[in-house]
């Protein structure tokens, strides 16, 4: 079919890849991945599986704390700490963006080599999915603000959970369920964290955190 | 009724968290015993699983939760001593999270499901994330960091396999359950490239947390910044448990006859991890460091074993055993001597038989039992590796494991005999109790036993965990 | 046997009183000795096998070859236990000496557990608790940093080793599948030789021969001298053990192995003496002249192959005989000379050569059995070292004619053993001249008293043991013959009537040569009875007042001959010159640099560790990098599905 | 056999005689008039009269020291065939024996000087002990080229009968090699010049003689008898190498023995009257040669033999 709300949908969180590739902002990063985090928890309900209340219940539940819990305990850890504001790239932004753009459409081949197509109907749905994998990855590897790198680490969480979403029924809610759960958690642990080394370097910057080595 | 073996010490840590010291303390060693006697009788006679569809036990993870309980309920006994030899802040995080770490990783013993597994073997990097804090220095801090953030990133890999397995049933058995039992038993049926992929993915991520290179790079920070009862605990169950995942991920390859893929993948990180051992025992100054770094060492010698098959894998269970009894016992030792030195640097201690006489001979005969000596059961493994490698024809192979094994042995010798002998005037700071050497005693003592006589029950469990994987003795 | 092993558990125990440690020890050695010695004279097999862990089988095997290890092993070691009694007793520390000790009986009984292993697993096994046994044995003097040092070349030395051990087996068991040590069948010959020269990498790395002896040198001083007499004298020879056990599995004659084994055999034999003659320390010399014998060995045992590859039976016993005799031979002398050594250490304090002299009058039975001990060791008749030297020498001799290759051969052979023989003669000279004879140039050397009895009845033993067989060495040579048929070299039954003349050439000679020089002692002292005899100082060519120091030391009297051999064994003086009209005060301290030790630095340690070094940059604590590795592992794997 | 015994008897009176020629002959070149052909009998009664001083750093070593090499050498001598005929006592082998227990002297010899903690005497013995390794192999090396022609280890088998004869007709050339290297090693076990000067008077110098200084009276007598044996060990094997031709006529053999000894004799006696000393450091050298020689005999040999 020519109009598909699922491939829309993703193209936004393509374009917010881009968006997160760009900025300078902590804030505007975790705006972001809010953002991703509603939609993507979204995605089920459009995807042609018969939506029983339990999923619905548990899709809500997932936006919900994707969307919204998430971004609001970061937030606070930030507001917290007055943490500054930057995210120290390693990698310049544009540099970043070109990075972006070279990234999302090497998604795009791979995930044409690996026919995922065969198992869920989206043309847009692997692609974004490694996009944001990779995108967290590459936040992980080239922002050395450690909160930087928590929202680096929350966006691959979301790719994982795109990828799983386009499994079967039977398997999809634990699946869906242990990603949340872990994601919950983690974040939440390094959220902790994130205060601790507020307090103690009164930076998040992780070129402090260089001092274990051989 | 299986998850209850979990569920006790969960619900324990959590009320642990509010104990008073003292009452903390005990709990913790009550705890240990009850969790021993728990999963013997659970080794004894298989009881079902409640959730059978997502827990149920298995030989290999037997193994691994007899020595989780038998290694814990000593470590909770040299924990006592130790907690009250070294002050540590908000001590009921610290015995809280102990117990919880404990359930978390029992959980991974026991589950089957691939996706119980992974949320198991997450909780643990989460549970075992205030121990390594618990010094609340900066370095620890920083340890801690390191720890969450790569083994979520690596946990998060393997979740992704996990998610690729899944996919490899694809449309022709939706209906079966994501157990490894079930893939196992359908692995025929599976799509042998997503497969592969998914194993791949598995094993970084799983091998994140296992300590194999590259993706090691945690380990050393963690362990040394860890008191060291959880150091033991990390490095002597933890890395076990991740082994444990990619063991029964490996199954279900070998099941799918995939194993020449997994198996040299498996040898090349085991090689990988054991030469960047040696890279760093060479010259180590820390000797907790250096412990971490030789579990690393024996991590990547029982994931060769495993990718060799056949006797190997045997050796490769035996060197696991071995190396967490042995392990653990070192690193209670290493705490006697970080409390006796109060220093990490090798340098600064020396003269360990004088010193602390009765934490020289566990300290000693633990290195000499790391280093494949006799009468210590990883001379066992390690001979059957070696001798299975051969037969298998990996000859190159098998010449670079030999001479990285020369060289981590010239190191660590080199290391351990400054500390045992080298003149010094520090003044030792701690006199060494009845609980603070014991442990270390038996186990040594278990691993001496375990190289000479195994009993039959455990015997069949050994063999019938390895003969999953294709692990034959001839 | 089994008692043996039973007494020295008990042993263990007990470890703590040293009276009885030493009873059990040496009792278990003699019933090991007997058991041992019983089984060599009538011949008979026996097996004993326990089942370890439901899959393997511990497996012991008694044939010839074993039997004639025992002997010595059993021997040896019961002389030690008797010996320690005495030298322990000032050793502070109660449970000190009962860790010696509990680590003696180990070791004993390790040895004895690998010379009768009948496969992989049981020998690998016994052989690193020997190892390991053996290393806290050296490091027993831990406080002195040159003994930790010396223990940590032991230990890695001899773990490496044991690696490549483990290595050839890996090769046996990858081609035949069974654990057994049975005669290979159908194996390419290159597997063979490579399993062959891995293992002799290996055992030779035990057996102290050159290149592998650098540990040799070093942790024999550091062990007390009873265990230096057990270690030099039996432990070094499990190495031979396994080589001829290894020779014997592989079922394959090719000279090729004779020419490996004997060219090392001649290079170590040489240069051990060579650097044995630059030492100061008596038992550093000592150890280097195990380096020597080891070498003499390796020469018969080459001989031996050389012979059974070109089908000389006559050669090839004569060889394999000689070498395996000499097995026996220098485990008694060399025990002895270690006591010996022991002895001025205990009593003196200082292993210094030049620092002793002269002990010979206040230590008349050591001086004597240390002299006769020297004899035996530089191969003189009509003592037992000259037996075996003469049998690999026959030996040599006898595969001159067996084509141009064995005739280079032999020539190397026989001319290196001349050499060895007179660089050994003129090293115990010095030895003998320079410690017991002239004058004390010490206080400390002037009044050395003899002490211990229980020190000096094995000293006396082990020396008479010397004389027999070098006067009547028939029953050791049959001993050896039954160990050289255990090798399995398709002659089945070894005749014995050839070498029954040898032996009894030997022992008519010896007599010969005793009977005249009783004569002519007889005659003198006849002769003497009514001669005036007047003592005073020594002739000093016009010197007024000698003083001990203008005496010869060991130094100078080795230097024209170290001179001689430079290249081999260079040699660093420290020698400020003499300064003004009248010198006020100089000092001259020379040292043997041992070139297989620099070079094994220079060209394994330096680059390994340069390597290493490199390598450190990966763990830099960056957490972005470590991040980078993982997704570069996984992306690398990729390629690979 | 009893022809042997008596054999060995007159070789050992006859040595000192023998070694008397020597230094009349030294003399003679010399110009002077020399002592008389039995000065070395009249040396020995004089000593064997005397009594004997002992140096109070000495042991039971010293007083063995002569004893031992006298007998050593005289055991060797047994094993020698003289003028041709059987040695008393011969077996396989028997050469290795007699090169090892000339050893056994040598190491006595040492052992009593050094047992005198004199810095000559030590120097003395250091020397005694360096050079005779290089003769040995030389020895061994020859050892080779005899067992290389003969294929047997026994003296009796090179120098009994016409053994030697044969010899020279197989392989004369190398053969002569021979005789110069041993001729060599025979100047140097024996410490005559060029490598050892026997009569001069800086002790500094020696090797042997500084070696026996402080031994007097009859152990010096014995030592004396023992270096005579010595020489006319090694003089014998040479004679019998240069006239090596057998007769059934009786007594002619003893005849060309004596001839043969003579000219050994008289051939050290001129090398001693023509020849210096050498430096102590070029001696090795000279040995070597000795070495060198038998080598390349044997290497010859080789072509000879095939």
């Amino acid at each position: 079919m020519i109009f598909n709300p699922v491939d829309i949908i993703l193209s936004f969180v393509l374009l917010s890849v881009l968006f997160s590739f760009g900025t300078d902002r902590v804030q505007v990063l975790i705006k972001l991945v809010g953002f991703q985090g509603i939609v993507i928890s979204i995605i089920p309900f459009f995807i042609g599986h018969d939506m029983t209340t339990g999923g619905t219940v548990f899709t809500l539940a997932t936006l919900l704390i994707r969307g919204i819990i998430i971004p609001l305990s970061i937030f606070v850890a930030i507001r917290k700490g007055a943490i500054r504001r930057l995210v120290e790239p390693i990698v310049g932004y544009h540099a970043s963006i070109l990075c972006g753009l070279a990234l999302i459409i090497g998604a795009t081949y791979i995930s044409a080599r690996l026919d995922i197509v065969s198992v869920s109907g989206f043309k847009l749905l692997e692609p974004t999915a490694i996009a944001l994998l990779v995108t967290g990855m590459f936040l992980l590897m080239a922002r050395r603000n450690a909160i930087a790198m928590v929202i680096g680490y929350i966006m691959m969480e979301n790719g994982i959970y795109l990828v799983g979403s386009g499994l079967s029924v039977g398997t999809r809610h634990i699946v869906e369920f242990g990603i949340l759960l872990d994601v919950l958690a983690g974040v939440m642990i390094m959220a902790v964290i994130l205060r601790n080394i507020k307090q103690t370097f009164d930076d998040v910057d992780t070129a402090l955190l260089r001092t274990l080595k051989d | 009724m299986v998850e209850i073996v979990f569920a006790i010490p969960f619900i324990a840590g959590l009320i642990a968290f509010f104990l008073p010291k003292f009452l903390g303390r005990s709990l913790l060693v009550v705890i240990g015993a009850v969790h021993l006697t728990l999963s013997f009788r659970l080794w004894k006679n298989h009881p079902p699983a409640y959730f059978d569809q997502y827990f149920a036990v298995t030989p290999e993870g037997m193994l691994s939760l007899l020595v989780i309980s038998l290694l814990f309920f000593l470590i909770s006994i040299y924990t006592v001593g130790y907690l009250r030899e070294s002050e540590i802040p908000s001590e009921g995080l610290f015995t809280g999270s102990m117990l919880v770490f404990l359930a978390t990783m029992t959980m991974v013993t026991l589950s089957d499901h691939i996706m119980v597994m992974w949320i198991a073997i997450e909780a643990t990097t989460l549970a075992s994330a205030p121990l390594i804090y618990t010094h609340r220095s900066a370095a620890s801090l920083e340890a801690t960091w390191k720890y969450v953030l790569i083994c979520s990133v690596g946990i998060a890999m393997a979740l992704l396999g996990s998610v690729l397995v899944a996919f490899s049933m694809g449309q022709a058995n939706s209906g079966t359950p994501l157990s490894f039992s079930a893939l196992a038993g359908a692995a025929k049926t599976l799509d042998p490239v997503w497969l592969k992929a998914g194993f791949v993915f598995v094993l970084v991520g799983y091998g994140t947390k296992m300590g194999l290179a590259p993706m090691h790079t945690w380990l050393p920070d963690a362990h040394s910044e860890a008191p060291s009862p959880a150091s033991a605990l990390l490095s002597g169950v933890l890395l076990n448990c991740a082994y444990l995942g990619i063991f029964k991920t490996n199954k279900i390859m070998v099941a799918a006859g995939l194993q020449d893929f997994s198996g040299g993948i498996l040898m090349v990180f085991g090689l990988l991890s054991i030469l960047a051992a040696a890279t760093f025992i060479l010259k180590q100054n820390e000797y907790k460091r250096m412990l971490a770094y030789s579990s690393i060492e024996n991590m990547g010698i029982i994931a060769f074993g495993t990718g060799v098959g056949g006797l190997g894998v045997y050796g490769a269970v035996i060197c696991m055993l071995h190396h967490s009894l042995i392990k653990s016992s070192l690193f209670l030792s290493s705490g006697n001597i970080l409390l006796g030195y109060g220093d990490r640097l090798i340098k600064n201690t020396g003269n360990l038989v004088k010193g602390m006489p009765r934490t020289f001979v566990a300290f000693f005969a633990g290195f000499a039992g790391i280093a494949g000596f006799p009468p210590f059961g990883i001379f066992i493994g390690e001979f059957c590796i070696v001798i299975a490698a051969f037969k298998a024809g990996f000859h190159v192979a098998v010449t670079v494991f030999i001479l990285s094994l020369c060289v981590i042995f010239a190191g660590f010798a080199n290391q351990v005999m400054k500390i045992s002998f080298d003149e010094t005037d520090t003044v030792i700071k701690m006199k060494e109790s009845i609980s603070m050497v014991w442990p270390q005693y038996l186990l040594l003592l278990t691993s001496l036993v375990l190289c000479f006589f195994i009993p039959d029950s455990l015997n069949q469990t050994i063999s019938d965990a390895i003969t999953a994987i294709g692990g034959g003795l001839k | 046997m089994l008692g043996g092993f039973l007494s020295l558990v008990l042993a263990r125990q007990k470890t703590l009183s040293r009276g009885i440690a030493v009873l059990l020890l040496s009792g278990g050695s003699l019933l090991g000795l007997i058991d041992s010695a019983g089984k060599l004279l009538n011949p008979g097999e026996a097996w004993t096998s326990f089942n370890y862990l439901d899959l393997f089988s511990l497996s012991f095997h008694v044939d010839g070859l074993s039997a004639f290890f025992l002997t010595a092993i059993f021997a040896v070691s019961m002389m030690a236990a008797i010996y320690s009694f005495h030298y322990m007793e000032n050793e502070e520390g109660g449970i000190k000496n009962g860790v010696n000790y509990f680590f003696f009986s180990m070791l004993i009984a390790s040895m004895a557990l690998v010379v009768t292993a009948a496969n992989i697993l049981t020998f690998m096994l016994s052989w690193e608790i020997m190892s390991l046994s053996s290393f806290f044995l050296v490091i027993y003097g831990h406080e002195s940093s040159e003994n930790r040092k010396a223990g940590y070349l032991y230990f890695v030395f001899t773990h490496i080793g044991a690696m490549f051990v483990l290595g050839a087996f890996g090769l046996i068991y990858g081609h035949t599948g069974s654990f057994d040590f049975a005669p290979m069948a159908d194996v390419p010959e290159a597997v063979k030789i490579l399993i062959f020269v891995l293992s002799f990498i290996g055992f030779g790395s035990k057996a102290g021969v050159f290149p592998f002896h650098v540990w040799l040198p070093h942790a024999h001083p550091a062990a007390p001298s009873h265990i230096s007499a057990v270690m030099s004298g039996v432990m070094i020879k499990t190495g031979i053990y396994g080589i001829l056990r290894i020779y014997a599995i592989l079922d394959f004659h090719t000279p090729i192995f004779g020419y490996i084994t004997l060219i090392a055999g001649v290079l170590s034999g040489i240069l051990g003496v060579v650097y044995a003659l630059g030492q100061h320390d008596i038992k550093r010399l000592l150890a280097y002249h195990s380096v020597e014998n080891i070498g003499i060995i390796l020469i018969g045992l080459g001989m031996g192959m050389i012979g059974a590859a070109t089908g000389n039976p006559l050669v090839t016993v004569l060889g394999f005989a000689g070498g395996i005799l000499h097995v026996l031979n220098h485990s008694i002398f060399k025990s002895l000379l270690f006591m010996g050594a022991g002895m001025v250490l205990h009593q003196t304090g200082t292993r210094s050569i030049d620092a002793l002299g002269g002990l010979l009058k206040g230590m008349k039975i050591t001086g004597t059995t240390f002299i006769i001990a020297s004899l035996a060791i530089c191969g003189l008749p009509p003592f037992n070292g000259f037996v075996s030297e003469f049998f690999i020498y026959m030996g040599s001799f006898k595969s001159i004619p067996l084509g141009s290759m064995t005739f280079a051969m032999s020539i190397f052979a026989i001319i290196s053993l001349a050499v060895i023989g007179g660089l050994a003669l003129a090293c115990f000279t010095k030895v003998v001249g320079v410690v017991f004879q002239g004058e004390p140039r010490t206080k400390v050397a002037e009044n050395a008293k003899e002490h211990g009895v229980a020190m000096m009845v094995p000293m006396g033993i082990l020396a008479a043991a010397c004389v027999i067989i070098g006067v009547y060495p028939k029953v050791f040579i049959n001993m050896a013959l039954k160990a050289v048929q255990a090798l399995g070299l398709d002659y089945g039954q070894v005749p014995v009537e050839p070498f029954g003349h040898i032996t009894g050439n030997i022992t008519f000679a010896a007599l010969l040569f005793l009977v005249l020089v009783l004569i002519i002692l007889g005659t003198r002292s006849i002769y003497y009875r009514k001669k005036t005899v007047t003592r005073s100082g020594t002739w000093g060519c016009g010197f007024t007042q000698p003083t001990v120091k203008m005496q010869y030391t060991g130094s100078s009297y080795a230097g024209s001959i170290l001179e001689f051999f430079s290249a081999a064994a260079p040699l660093t003086e420290d020698h400020p010159p003499i300064k003004g009209r009248f010198p006020v005060k100089t000092h001259y301290h020379s040292h043997v640099n041992d070139i297989a030790e620099l070079h094994m630095i220079n060209a394994v340690v330096r680059p390994v560790l340069y390597l290493f070094d490199k390598l450190r940059w990966m763990q830099h604590g960056d957490i972005h990098l470590y991040i980078g590795y993982i997704l570069l592992t996984i992306i690398l794997l990729l390629f690979f599905i | 056999m009893i022809q042997s015994i008596l054999l060995w008897l007159a070789a050992i009176l006859a040595a000192p005689f023998f070694s008397g020629l020597i230094l009349k002959i030294k003399a003679f070149f010399g110009g002077k008039k020399g002592p008389p052909l039995l000065i070395n009998y009249y040396t020995l009664i004089k000593l064997f009269k005397k009594g004997s001083v002992y140096s109070n750093s000495t042991t039971f070593v010293f007083k063995l020291g002569p004893v031992i090499s006298l007998a050593a050498t005289m055991t060797a001598l047994m094993f020698l065939p003289i003028a041709g005929h059987n040695p008393i006592f011969s077996f396989k082998g028997d050469v290795i024996f007699v090169l090892y227990i000339l050893g056994l002297g040598r190491f006595f010899t040492i052992a009593a000087a050094m047992d005198t903690a004199s810095p000559f005497e030590g120097m003395g013995a250091a020397r005694e002990a360096y050079f005779p390794i290089i003769c040995e192999a030389a020895m061994f090396m020859i050892l080779i080229f005899f067992y290389r022609i003969t294929g047997e280890l026994q003296l009796s088998a090179y120098f009994a009968g016409n053994t030697t004869q044969s010899m020279w007709s197989s392989v004369g050339a190398p053969l002569l090699f021979i005789v110069l290297s041993f001729f060599i090693i025979l100047l140097t076990e024996n410490s005559r010049v060029p490598v050892d000067d026997p009569a001069t008077h800086l002790e500094l110098t020696m090797i042997h003689e500084v070696m026996v200084l402080d031994h007097s009276g009859p152990d010096f007598g014995l030592i004396e008898l023992g270096s005579f044996c010595k020489l006319i060990f090694y003089s014998t094997i040479i004679s019998r190498m240069i006239l090596p031709f057998e007769s059934s006529i009786f007594g002619l053999p003893i005849v060309l023995y004596i001839t043969g000894l003579l000219v050994v004799y008289v051939a050290v006696g001129l090398t001693e009257s023509v020849i210096a000393r050498y430096r102590m450091d070029k001696v090795p050298q000279f040995v070597l040669t000795s070495f060198a020689l038998a080598f390349f005999a044997t290497i010859i040999t080789l072509e000879f033999v095939k």
